[in-house]
């Protein structure tokens, strides 16, 4: 139990990578990099846990009660904007290169190549 | 707590790798869904409700349907010569 | 380079890499009982200091507003960027009219999913709108809160017909909107320090703790927060489902 | 000391921008063209004048903001910190300056809907700002990950099939990058359970001393910072980026943004990692070694484009190197060094740009062999260019030349042989080509083309609808800065400015002053250098440019070498291919953890 957080974590992000780079598809490339960063959400997140502490929510209970660290919550909430944002962002270039190369496949997109 | 968490934990390393193998897009787009209500069980477990309701709204309805989006797009899409 | 050798060479490297990962993480402290003094430190005063409930928005919005502001501006970047891009060959004018694709229902809709739709929408608006209103005391907040809502107004899209549907989903109100988000933030940086206090300073009354109204700037933030994220989000949805029609008479340039 | 009226002024190099971009973004719809160029425009001045009030007010030791008020509560650090000393704010205002002049560059360019392109840039600047500013690492992440989203945008603006895929390759790269910046936070958290730099510095001084975890922090967030500051193996993106981003955007690239991610890899050491025996030992050996193949191989890459802003692009590239030399040098003068040839090198490099752009606009293209002779008419352009290409190609004059001169000195005691041949070598190299470029585009030499021709190209042009002097004017103001004119003590002040960054007391996040440091500029003892390094320019350049009157024998030499297959894979190697790219990443990657390994057990 004492690994299993930090090998999720490598384990995700080695299974993003891999796919990144065998991906055939941009869409799929996309799909894949999410991978990778939920990588870091674990991360981030195991390293605030603490066994037998409860979410640092103190409207029904007493500031006294030991709870999780919200300092890294708070930053994989930044974390979560980043993904979702940059998302966006590579889909919307993918759409166009679309239009302009009428290809998807990372192999043939190759910057000033025609 | 313990017993809980190992299943989470190998939960969400599943569903991401199915993400990964989930070669063909539409259905990537399903497993990205999955592997978000995955990942936000797991924050619930990690005592971490507000990240869990981010990562449900983001994870599991927005990104999706970009992607679903996209690839409507892509389909209907002639590339012009 | 082939698929083959990419994959061969990066056998080797995952082989040089893995005995380094495995020595870090055998030297991790024991998940579960770290110490965590920062963690710990908010958790103890922020009710005392700023009489909200909710350490994640009180991190979020008080002791590291910095960093939202940041990210909230990051969201403004990459939304512009996005309608950059699918604007950009649509042309302004297309995208704030309803599509050009004229009346083309994107599916055959029942009675019934219309009219669950109907019923729906209203309801997730109202629980993102308490997710946001919540932020001070219990889970959620601006960003949750944006989220919902952005993710429940594709229930217009679906139950009704698409122009209405882009009648109500106006891009330039959103525009606005987000821009809006994004000022509220870097002034409520910029405010106080008009009072002699320093940058993203909290010199609001802080109110009854446990309260609806509490936390002082927090709630002004978390406001911001919820304007840029719902106006941005909803704007991407609306720039990607227009391009699924936009598309379909042969995309043009 | 620090005047009180001065220290409010912290937070504004960041916020300024930011609310000038948000309020363009809000009104910009109904705002004609040129109001939002002058609103920019402004905007970037206002902060370049509050950076300099800054950098003025903290020669004596930096100044300490406390965002929110946050101050330190029981020795706990609770809130993010500001800490600007002289370094920081000579390079804060200094990219405000280049902001201000691609402004001025792209006037009236951008006439398009929504002044989106000056949102992006004023966000770009802002967090330009704050990443340089910054005293927390999660913040330094936020502001790094603010300029990547924005720099991503603006890299695909001309909505063409290159820049897109360009674009694409910037993105997913530099993605991968700040998850691994992310990662290594989070193992920093773990270690030391704080943020703030001070704080961390102190845990991780004790605890991390031979520890596995903390070493591996670093080379996360290194490696992240060297993709985004493209050092071998990590600068794959960087050609295809900043090729095909328009040139008012690449100006901004090439001066400002790759260089201030080697600034914060130093930061990072500086500040957090410098305790770390090993990390020492890494600093010292690899990333010296990563310093000085980048030099020569971007040099040596950049001789073989024939696309303009391509052959530009890598010349960032071996500059970058020798910044990294510079990092990897750590003292007072290396430091000094880096500052100051910072400085210079983006002044001249977003000269250069701007004379690419010129061309693109009033040429109609950026392909070197296609434009030879085009540049006639526009032989205005002709001098600056030559003049940048000079002192890119180290002339013993200008910031460039000082900053050059420090980095050489403080590799005395170091692997000097090594180093100094490195910096010749790619400074000839990058100098030679601009010059050789030059004498082709605006003289109608070279008819004989080289290996350059096999270099990628496309047929690319910008709006011919500015005036000359218009885009001249922006030019030739960074060039006689990058001279150093009304800078007589340049090498003093930032070699002060360097003392004091380094000199200052970072376990305890208040700044106490110590007496006024003089570090005197050291001789260099190699006065030959400059001149040395500029004649094998001029023959690189001539070299290229003559080749229809060299002897067959000589020429038959020089191509057997340069056609060989170490050379060629220079350019195999830069295939395009995303996937290619990252796993180059991983290949780096597998080098720091072989080296690390051995760096933990030599510690």
């Amino acid at each position: 139990m004492n690994y299993l957080p930090w090998v999720t974590a490598a384990w995700l992000f080695a299974v993003g990578i891999y796919g990144v780079m065998t991906s055939r598809h941009y869409v799929h490339l996309i799909g894949c990099l999410t991978v990778m960063q939920s990588a870091t959400y674990i991360a981030l997140l195991s390293v605030g846990y603490r066994f037998g502490s409860v979410a640092p929510i103190f409207y029904a209970r007493s500031d006294s009660t030991p709870a999780v660290d919200p300092v890294l919550q708070a930053m994989v909430l930044t974390d979560i904007v980043v993904g979702a944002t940059v998302t966006a962002l590579l889909l919307a270039l993918t759409l166009q290169v679309h239009k302009k190369r009428g290809t998807v496949n990372p192999e043939r997109l190759r910057p000033l190549r025609p | 707590m313990i017993a809980l968490l190992v299943p989470m934990f190998l939960l969400v390393a599943a569903t991401g790798a199915g993400v990964v193998l989930a070669r063909e897009p539409r259905r990537q787009a399903l497993a990205i869904a999955v592997n978000g209500v995955a990942l936000s069980l797991l924050f619930v477990a990690l005592r971490a409700p507000d990240v869990a309701y981010s990562e449900i709204a983001v994870g599991t309805a927005l990104v999706p349907l970009m992607f679903l989006s996209v690839l409507v797009s892509l389909k209907t899409d002639r590339p012009k010569s | 380079m082939t698929r083959r050798m990419r994959l061969v060479l990066a056998a080797l490297c995952a082989l040089m890499i893995a005995p380094a990962v495995v020595a870090v993480i055998g030297r991790m402290p024991a998940f579960g009982h770290h110490p965590l003094p920062y963690g710990d430190a908010i958790n103890r005063t922020t009710v005392a200091q700023r009489h909200v409930t909710n350490m994640v928005s009180a991190v979020n919005f008080d002791y590291r507003a910095f960093d939202t502001l940041g990210e909230e501006l990051m969201l403004v970047a990459a939304v512009t960027g996005t309608l950059v891009l699918l604007r950009g060959r649509r042309g302004e004018s297309l995208s704030d009219r309803a599509a050009q694709a004229g009346e083309r229902p994107v599916c055959e809709r029942s009675e019934a999913v219309t009219l669950a739709c109907r019923l729906f929408f209203p309801i997730i608006v109202t629980f993102g709108i308490y997710v946001i209103m919540h932020a001070q005391l219990t889970p959620g907040g601006g960003f949750q809160g944006g989220a919902i809502i952005a993710s429940g107004t594709l229930l217009l899209y679906l139950g009704e017909s698409y122009r209405l549907w882009r009648r109500l989903v106006h891009s330039l109100l959103f525009d606005m909107m987000e821009a809006t988000g994004a000022i509220v933030l870097v002034l409520c940086g910029l405010g106080p320090m008009l009072r002699g206090a320093a940058f993203l300073e909290n010199v609001l009354p802080l109110g009854q703790t446990g309260a609806l109204i509490c936390g002082g700037i927090i709630l002004v933030e978390n406001a911001g927060v919820a304007l840029a994220v719902t106006a941005g989000f909803i704007l991407l949805l609306v720039e990607f489902l227009e391009e699924t029609r936009a598309t379909r008479d042969g995309g043009g340039s | 000391m620090i005047d009180p009226a001065a220290a409010t002024l912290a937070p504004l190099p960041v916020a300024v921008p930011l609310l000038a971009g948000a309020l363009l973004l809000l009104v910009g719809k109904f705002l004609p063209g040129r109001l939002a160029d002058a609103l920019a425009t402004s905007a970037a001045l206002l902060t370049l004048v509050i950076d300099a009030r800054l950098a003025a007010q903290t020669g004596q030791g930096p100044l300490v903001y406390w965002m929110g008020h946050w101050q330190p509560q029981g020795g706990l650090t609770l809130g993010i910190a500001l800490v600007i000393g002289q370094a920081q704010a000579m390079l804060g205002a200094f990219m405000a300056l280049l902001f201000a002049a691609s402004f001025v560059f792209a006037w009236g360019y951008f006439e398009d809907i929504r002044a989106f392109f000056h949102v992006l840039m004023l966000i770009l600047l802002g967090a330009l700002q704050g990443f340089c500013l910054t005293h927390d690492l999660f913040n330094l992440f936020v502001w790094f990950e603010v300029m990547s989203v924005a720099a991503f945008a603006l890299t695909a603006y001309r909505l063409e099939a290159d820049p897109l895929e360009g674009a694409l390759n910037f993105t997913v790269t530099n993605s991968i990058g700040s998850f691994l910046i992310l990662g290594g936070i989070a193992l920093a958290y773990s270690l030391g359970n704080a943020l703030d730099f001070g704080a961390l510095a102190g845990t991780l001084a004790h605890r991390g001393a031979t520890d596995p975890v903390a070493v591996a922090a670093f080379c996360m967030i290194a490696i992240g910072l060297l993709i985004k500051g493209a050092a071998l193996p990590f600068h794959f993106w960087l050609a295809d980026a900043h090729a095909v981003a328009p040139s008012p955007v690449s100006v901004i690239f090439s001066g400002a943004m790759v260089p201030l991610a080697l600034f914060g890899l130093g930061k990072i050491y500086w500040d957090l990692f410098e305790p770390v025996p090993a990390v020492q030992l890494l600093m010292r050996t690899l990333f010296l070694a990563l310093g000085i193949t980048t030099t020569v191989i971007g040099g040596l890459a950049c001789l073989r484009q024939r696309h303009l802003k391509r052959l530009l692009a890598f010349s960032t590239v071996s500059h970058g190197g020798i910044l990294l030399i510079g990092i990897a040098l750590s003292g007072p003068v290396a430091l000094g060094g880096v500052l100051l040839y910072f400085i210079g090198h983006g002044l001249v490099k977003g000269a250069l740009f701007m004379v690419a752009g010129i061309l693109l606009a009033s040429a109609g293209g950026v392909d070197e062999l296609w434009l030879r002779g085009r540049g006639r008419p526009v032989w205005p352009a002709g001098i600056l260019m030559t003049l940048a290409g000079v002192m890119l190609g180290g002339a013993p004059f200008g910031l460039m030349d000082s900053g050059s001169r420090l980095i050489g000195a403080a590799a005395a005691g170091r692997p000097e042989k090594w180093i100094l041949m490195a910096m010749v070598l790619g400074t000839a190299c990058t100098g030679g080509a601009v010059l050789r470029g030059a004498g082709r585009i605006f003289l109608g030499l070279g008819a004989m083309a080289g290996e350059e021709a096999r270099g990628p190209t496309d047929e690319e042009s910008e709006k011919p609808d500015r005036p000359l002097w218009l885009m001249m004017l922006p030019t030739a103001v960074l060039l006689v800065a990058a001279v150093g004119v009304g800078m007589p003590h340049a090498d003093a002040m930032v070699l002060h400015a360097a003392a004091r960054f380094l000199a200052w007391d970072r376990s305890a996040s208040v700044g106490p002053v110590g007496p006024p440091l003089t570090v005197g500029a050291p001789q260099s003892a190699h006065p030959f250098m400059p001149w040395l390094t500029l004649a094998l320019t001029v023959l690189i350049a001539a070299h290229d440019l003559g080749r229809s009157r060299w002897p067959k024998t000589w020429l038959r030499a020089t191509d057997r070498v340069l056609c060989s297959s170490w050379f060629t894979a220079i350019d195999r190697t830069h295939d395009g291919v995303v996937g290619d790219y990252v796993l180059w990443i991983l290949l780096g990657t597998a080098l720091f953890s072989v080296s690390s390994a051995v760096a933990l057990y030599a510690g």
